[in-house]
């Protein structure tokens, strides 16, 4: 069978690829070992929204109850929740397929390796099958990693492919890394009612953003109920009849902790079984790609957490969608530098552009102004005070080189920074136009503002 | 490379001329023994006897008309006037003898000579010995009028006057007399009518003369520091005028300010203004010509007074941000 | 016919004038040439006199009134003619509409009713340049006044621009007229705006850089260069340098070098070729008498030629002694503009390297150039056997505007004989 | 002596007065100095400590509506034609209540209103001036005499030949009064003049020239009456010269190198004014000690006033930097 473009991989980049490159009039086939919308859409974004939902909700009616809304008891129904979570992921898939559908896309269900002569040889269930292409786009996506520490094959331990389908609320979880799936996964368990503790190798969580967030939402977690342990490394994992026993060193301090329930969240690698014999050159493990995404192969692209950098599902489609622009001739560079990231714990994080320390390594000048969301009206009247928005800018033109925000819908909020960085708007746009009153947003004009030396409520 | 104060500097250059060559000899009031009302002229007498360092009784008008007629007559003198404002009574002299002799008799004549012209305010000695009239010399066809700010300029420009076949009028400021500056012992020439760039900038020029040029430099470092860049430019001499640096600068910054000490009113700065106006500067200007001259007043005694009389670092200061616009 | 009697300008700078007393009264006769009335400007008092004979019609004005210049103030006709008022009203109008015309004429440009606008010159400048109406240019300089800025911002308002290139092209004077956007509907982005990149090394062409490039580019330009090439068996002169050495480095304590051997023999050459030691000054070519060989010296960040003046008459000596010390003062950067002036033949020599021949750009207004290639070891047949042999090529670069072919090739086959038997160097 | 006394008018008490006006010139130059010396005053300073006599003396000639032109040396004249320490303290330390507003300062201190038509930073300008006043007094017939003081230095001036030479050919009623002190700044007059006595030069225009010594107040007082009347009564002018010597150097940094101690010492000891005066008052028993002592209180006192009122004065404020500078409004 002889295709345009072979897709190896169902995730947000491959599945949103091949309806670009149908839509373009490419004979398109598409590889999936396990479900359409891959790690996000099954394992990943959309189950752990839908858990933080509930962890938002549970959260709301405990908050509600001093506010004179009282509901004297509350029972929690895992199963329905669960139940709920699936048939979402299912409604998502359906619609999924029929966009493959409508796009006359050929489905694979199953694990493609690929080989140098452009063939790809599929392993299903019915056995292997062999198809060519004149282009591959590589999406085969990640796996989360499992750590080798001792003990780790004694215990029985959860990463985020199983820990949706959990069967009971564990009374007692320890979460391994406090990157972003694992403060979102905490506050998903604490609001749940379990025992929750991080243990985070680094001397903050999510290390990788603004210093700020990580001490606003280690605050707010920790407000929760949920126990952190920084500069703390794992050392080993025991087994007595189901509770687990894990020793770890702090800070060179021996400290042992026992629970009902493991989540391993240290990170993820990528799925390359795909290369087999193929010559792809790799680079730090990943898939080496050029700025125009191809590998070292010339007419095989590669895309989304396969090729490294920031693993993130709207990474993955925008990559894909640059890889199609491709195919006919390299015109269009991958342009990493508008993406906003995003943490939906309690309070929210979100960020887009440069971090402080990389404006500090690039030696970029710039100005940084904070304003609190303690004074902003809308902030207060939905008890979320706790946030801020923090931008930072070129001091001579006023660029909006990045920003980060913590709170309410900030998830949300960051986009307006997108659209200023797109359109290269500056500060000063930023802090002429006029936010709704009351609304969250007006804490950005506030920050420009004060940038600009003409703050009023600030 | 040593240090001397300006003072010092022009007493080197004076005796280094004079022992270089026999015609050059001082004259004035109180320049032997007292060594001079600044002690400019200090140990010059022991040195050169009372022949060539000639005390003369307090008549400025017959001794500048000696030293005019000396000049003519072979001698190459240099006159002290002991404030710039005696220079009234010696006047007629200079600007109907001096300035005008090679002229009326046809390029026969000439008349090497140097007046020293001690001027400007700032010492309390109020109204009769503070003023600062050199604009009333530049207006005189046949003179040249030069205005040192540093030892370095002083030296090299007085040893151009005394070797200039022309009268030319030398104007010392008294504040500047022991402000020291790195000057080399050999006698070197800086030509007269060649300005200097004494700092480079890019967004407003300033151009300065005697003791305006430092307060200028200091305006300039406090003004770097809130992103203006200033070109400062010292003209060094007033006639003739290195026009061309001037206005090469000026096209540049398309900003310029014009400060000196005199009243603003047809002070020289009002003809270097105009100089630029008339200039193919002119289409480059992005800001009016701005002058800041004295207070159109006699130096009043007071000191408060007095030095709310002439420009300080803070106007230089405050009228550059007003032609940035700031 | 009625006729008028006016009131007459009296003086360049008479307005009005005023009537003293009337000698007739209406209806009287007057001669032609007699008084009618006695009128005072402000300088002088005087009697207007009838131009024509006959009946004192009308008076206009009484005496003691004013009258502008030009006024009808009598009328002087017919006995009992009639004037009638529409006749002496339509005079008037007539006097009127002239009045008016000459109003109309000058259109008003006093400058109260055409609003000026303020702008500095720089800013006029720039607005003329790209046919800016400054009317629509709104001005933030004091008082309202347009600066350079303001128009650059007009400018680049125009053409579709992000607000952030606009502001950088502002600040940076930045003239964006023909610059082609790369954003959405050719909108110009910070990009587009070709910032020049600080971080390519890149360092300013001037000082001694700017002088080479400038008359490197000159001389290849005005003086059509050829260059020809021979390959010079230098053993001989190996050896003689071998025996000379130990005598100069005794007498100077400088060691010869082939540098200068190949000066040497230059200098006895070009002296038998004074075509090859000339220039063409203003279209007049100049054959030099002096033979002064300027030899290239690499500095710091470019190269200097310093010169050995009358290098024929130097003895091998005295030619090493110079220019072993204009060698030095060159390193040291103490050349002084004398030791680089009137050169008539220059000599690069690139033997240090691994350069066998090239073609040496000439160094004007010469019109020639030797190029000194490495000396190395090859096979070379003498008398049918094959010996190794130094052998070393001389491209010598010359302007055919001047120097033919044959004649270049004449000099250098001479400094070939000399070089190859250097005892000819001793004629 | 006391035949002399009442020759030239001099009573117990005006001789008093006298003494009185020459130990307040003496101890109001000695604070000033120490002002000086403390930083208080701003400028420079030209004492006349030792020229008390010809101040004094040739002031006791005029009436009050006569008038005197004074010297950058002028703080004795101005004194003792009347002009009070306190505003002229005031003066010096650049006050508002100063007599010249603090802008005129020591060199040009003046009030129009004693007659005395300023102290002049110009060497000689004072006698042009004088001749003018002394003209108006001649055309208008008001009777007073001008007595312009000035220093051997100044009959080196062209203005000093002019001025008399103009007084002469006018009979004005003038008296040049030359206080020769033997030194212009650092020219001793033997070098810079031929003419023995300055008062010789009188013959080139025609005047009566007299020579005298500046420092017996009563010779002073003598001759400068006989001039005064003279020109009162359209005699013309007379030129006197008036031997004296300043004790002080010329200005606040004169190292006075051109005279020696000796001669300084000389002066002092033998020609004091103050001392010759005293002892010619004893002799005529016109003073006791008491007297002698109740003069110098008061002095003293009048002077710790006149230091407290012109220390406590206030500033001048900064718009008067531009007023009097024209008479009337003019917008410039």
């Amino acid at each position: 069978m002889q295709f345009d473009l072979i897709i190896i991989g169902g995730g947000p980049g491959g599945y949103v690829a091949a309806i670009r490159a149908a839509s373009i009039g490419k004979k398109v086939a598409l590889i999936e070992a396990a479900d359409l919308g891959g790690t996000c859409l099954n394992r990943g974004c959309i189950p752990s929204k839908t858990m933080l939902k509930y962890a938002e909700l549970i959260d709301g009616v405990k908050k509600a109850s001093h506010w004179g809304i009282e509901i004297n008891e509350m029972n929690l129904s895992l199963d329905k929740m669960i139940e709920r979570k699936n048939s979402i992921v299912t409604q998502l898939k359906n619609g999924v397929q029929y966009l493959m559908d409508k796009n006359k896309i050929m489905i694979f269900k199953g694990t493609g390796t690929l080989s140098d002569d452009k063939s790809v040889e599929i392993e299903m269930e019915a056995g292997i099958q062999k198809i060519a292409a004149h282009q591959i786009i590589i999406a085969t996506g990640s796996r989360p990693v499992v750590p080798k520490i001792k003990g780790i094959d004694q215990i029985q331990y959860h990463t985020t492919d199983t820990i949706f389908d959990m069967q009971e609320i564990p009374k007692s979880i320890a979460i391994i890394g406090g990157g972003v799936i694992g403060v979102e996964m905490a506050s998903v368990f604490a609001s749940l009612g379990s025992a929750v503790s991080i243990i985070e190798l680094n001397d903050r969580i999510i290390s990788a953003e603004d210093i700020d967030a990580s001490i606003i939402l280690e605050k707010a977690l920790r407000k929760k109920g949920i126990k952190i342990f920084k500069n703390t490394e794992v050392t080993a994992f025991e087994d007595f009849n189901h509770t687990k026993k894990i020793s770890c060193m702090e800070n060179g301090e021996e400290k042992t902790i026992e629970v009902d329930a493991v989540l391993l969240a240290i990170g993820r690698q990528p799925n390359l079984s795909v290369l087999g014999s193929s010559s792809i050159k790799l680079k730090k493990n990943h898939i080496e790609v050029d700025k125009y995404l191809e590998t070292s192969k010339k007419g095989i692209f590669a895309i989304g957490d396969v090729i490294g950098g920031l693993q993130l599902a709207h990474v993955a489609s925008a990559e894909g969608l640059t890889a199609v622009a491709n195919l006919e001739g390299k015109k269009k560079e991958m342009d990493y530098s508008v993406i906003p990231r995003c943490i939906y714990t309690q309070p929210q994080i979100a960020s887009v552009g440069y971090t402080e320390e990389t404006l500090k390594n690039k030696g970029l000048e710039y100005r940084v102004e904070k304003s609190e969301f303690s004074s902003n009206g809308k902030a207060i009247t939905m008890g979320a005070a706790e946030g801020f928005a923090k931008l930072y800018v070129d001091p001579i033109y006023g660029e909006i080189l990045g920003a980060v925000m913590a709170g309410e819908n900030v998830t949300e909020m960051i986009s307006q920074i997108s659209s200023y960085m797109t359109l290269e708007g500056t500060i000063d746009e930023l802090a002429e136009m006029i936010q709704p009153h009351p609304s969250l947003s007006e804490t950005l004009m506030e920050t420009a503002n004060s940038l600009l030396g003409r703050g009023i409520h600030y | 490379m040593r240090t001397v104060t300006y003072a010092e500097a022009i007493r080197e250059t004076m005796s280094q001329a004079m022992r270089q060559d026999e015609d050059v000899f001082i004259l004035g009031e109180d320049i032997g023994i007292y060594g001079g009302a600044f002690g400019v002229t200090n140990g010059m007498l022991e040195e050169f006897g009372p022949e060539r360092v000639r005390i003369t009784p307090i008549s400025e008008s017959a001794i500048s008309g000696c030293a005019v007629g000396a000049a003519m007559t072979g001698m190459r003198p240099i006159l002290e006037i002991q404030f710039s404002d005696f220079v009234m009574i010696a006047l007629d002299n200079i600007v109907n003898q001096a300035a005008k002799t090679r002229y009326m008799y046809g390029g026969k004549s000439k008349v090497p000579l140097v007046v020293r012209l001690p001027g400007g305010s700032g010492a309390g000695f109020a109204a009769q010995h503070s003023q600062s009239l050199e604009a009333w010399m530049t207006h005189v066809p046949g003179l040249k009028v030069v205005q040192p700010s540093s030892a370095y300029d002083a030296k090299g420009l007085l040893l151009s006057a005394i070797k200039d076949d022309n009268p030319v009028l030398f104007y010392e400021h008294k504040l500047l007399y022991n402000v020291k500056d790195e000057v080399p012992e050999e006698l070197y020439e800086i030509p007269l009518g060649k300005a200097e760039v004494k700092k480079q900038g890019t967004d407003i020029t300033i151009v300065a003369t005697s003791i305006m040029v430092q307060r200028a430099m200091e305006a300039a470092e406090q003004l770097e520091k809130i992103g203006v860049s200033v070109e400062v430019i010292d003209p060094r001499t007033l006639v003739p005028l290195d026009i061309e640096t001037i206005i090469q600068s000026v096209k540049k910054t398309s900003r310029v300010l014009v400060v000196y000490e005199a009243v603003k009113r047809s002070g020289y700065g009002a003809e270097i203004a105009s100089v630029i106006a008339e200039s193919e500067a002119f289409d480059y200007l992005d800001a009016p010509i701005k002058r800041l001259g004295g207070v159109a007043t006699p130096i009043p005694y007071n000191p408060t007074l007095e030095k709310a009389a002439v420009p300080q670092v803070e106007d230089i200061i405050n009228e550059c941000k007003k032609i940035m616009n700031l | 016919m009625a006729t008028d009697v006016i009131m007459p300008k009296m003086g360049a700078t008479m307005e009005e004038g005023t009537i003293v007393t009337w000698f007739l009264n209406k209806g009287d006769y007057v001669e032609e040439g007699s008084p009618i009335a006695e009128i005072q400007t402000d300088k002088i008092a005087i009697e207007i006199e009838a131009e024509v004979s006959g009946t004192l019609l009308h008076t206009c004005y009484e005496a003691g009134e004013t009258v502008k210049v030009h006024e009808v103030i009598a009328y002087i006709g017919e006995k009992d003619e009639l004037i009638e008022d529409s006749n002496s009203s339509k005079k008037m109008e007539v006097i009127e509409q002239v009045k008016e015309k000459e109003q109309v004429l000058p259109p008003p440009s006093t400058a109260e009713n055409f609003q000026k606008i303020r702008r500095t010159p720089a800013a006029r400048v720039l607005a003329n340049e790209h046919r800016i109406d400054l009317s629509e240019v709104s001005g933030t300089g004091p008082n309202g006044r347009i600066e350079k800025k303001d128009v650059l911002h007009f400018i680049n308002s125009k053409k579709k621009i992000t607000p952030l290139a606009s502001k950088i092209a502002a600040a940076e004077n930045l003239d964006i007229e023909n610059i082609a956007g790369t954003g959405a509907y050719q909108k110009i982005t910070k990009k587009d705006l070709m910032l020049p990149k600080t971080s390519e090394k890149s360092k300013p062409l001037k000082g001694m850089r700017k002088v080479i490039a400038d008359r490197m580019s000159q001389s290849a330009f005005t003086a059509p260069h050829v260059t020809i090439t021979s390959e010079i068996d230098m053993t001989s002169c190996i050896n003689l340098r071998k025996e000379l050495l130990p005598e100069i480095e005794r007498s100077t304590g400088l060691r010869l070098s082939f540098n200068e051997i190949l000066l040497f023999a230059t200098a006895k050459t070009l002296s038998k070729h004074p075509n090859m030691n000339a220039s063409i000054i203003d279209d007049y070519i100049v054959e030099h008498e002096s033979i002064n060989i300027g030899f290239a010296v690499s500095v710091e960040d470019g190269l200097l030629v310093p010169v050995v003046k009358d290098a024929n008459k130097l003895g091998l000596t005295e030619l090493t002694a110079a220019c072993k010390e204009l060698g030095l003062l060159a390193r040291e950067g103490k050349l002084l503009p004398h030791h680089l002036e009137e050169g008539t033949f220059t000599i690069s020599n690139l033997g240090m390297y691994a350069v066998d021949s090239f073609t040496p750009i000439i160094n004007q207004p010469q019109s020639a150039i030797l190029g000194v290639g490495r000396i190395v070891e090859k096979p070379a047949v003498i008398n049918k056997a094959i010996e190794i042999r130094s052998m070393m090529v001389l491209s010598l670069s010359f302007d055919h505007r001047l120097i033919d072919g044959a004649p270049a090739a004449a000099f250098l086959t001479d400094l070939k004989e000399i070089l190859e038997n250097p005892m000819k160097l001793l004629l | 002596m006391v035949q002399l006394l009442n020759e030239l008018g001099l009573s117990r008490e005006v001789s008093h007065k006298l003494l009185y006006d020459m130990l307040e010139i003496r101890k109001f130059e000695e604070l000033v100095e120490k002002l000086f010396q403390q930083g208080k005053v701003h400028g420079t300073m030209h004492l006349c400590i030792g020229q008390e006599a010809t101040a004094v003396g040739a002031c006791y000639a005029l009436s009050n509506k006569d008038m005197i032109t004074s010297t950058h040396r002028g703080h004795g004249h101005s004194l003792a034609k009347g002009m009070q320490a306190d505003r002229m303290l005031a003066e010096l330390l650049g006050k508002e209540t100063g007599y010249c507003k603090g802008k005129g300062g020591s060199m040009h201190i003046a009030d129009l209103d004693v007659g005395n038509l300023g102290a002049n930073g110009i060497v000689a300008a004072g006698l042009p001036l004088g001749v003018g006043a002394a003209l108006t007094s001649k055309m208008k017939n008001l009777g007073y005499v001008v007595l312009c003081f000035f220093g051997d230095g100044a009959t080196n001036e062209g203005a000093f030949h002019e001025a008399l030479n103009l007084a002469s050919i006018w009979d004005l009623p003038i008296v040049f009064f030359c206080e020769n002190n033997l030194y212009a700044m650092s020219a001793s007059i033997t070098e810079m003049t031929r003419v023995k006595n300055i008062a010789d030069r009188s013959t080139a225009y025609g005047i009566e020239g007299i020579t005298i010594d500046g420092n017996d107040i009563l010779q002073v007082i003598q001759t400068a009456s006989a001039a005064v009347e003279k020109a009162r009564n359209g005699g013309g002018p007379t030129l006197i010269e008036a031997h004296t010597y300043r004790w002080k150097g010329h200005s606040k940094s004169d190292a006075r190198k051109y005279r020696s101690r000796e001669e300084e010492q000389k002066w002092k000891k033998e020609h004091d004014p103050i001392t010759n005066f005293i002892e010619q008052l004893k002799f005529a028993n016109y003073i006791s000690e008491e007297e002698l002592q109740s003069i110098q209180d008061q002095v003293e006192n009048n002077l710790k006033h006149a230091l407290e009122f012109a220390e406590n004065s206030p500033e001048p404020s900064i718009d008067s930097l531009t007023e009097d500078i024209y008479t009337g409004e003019v917008n410039v």
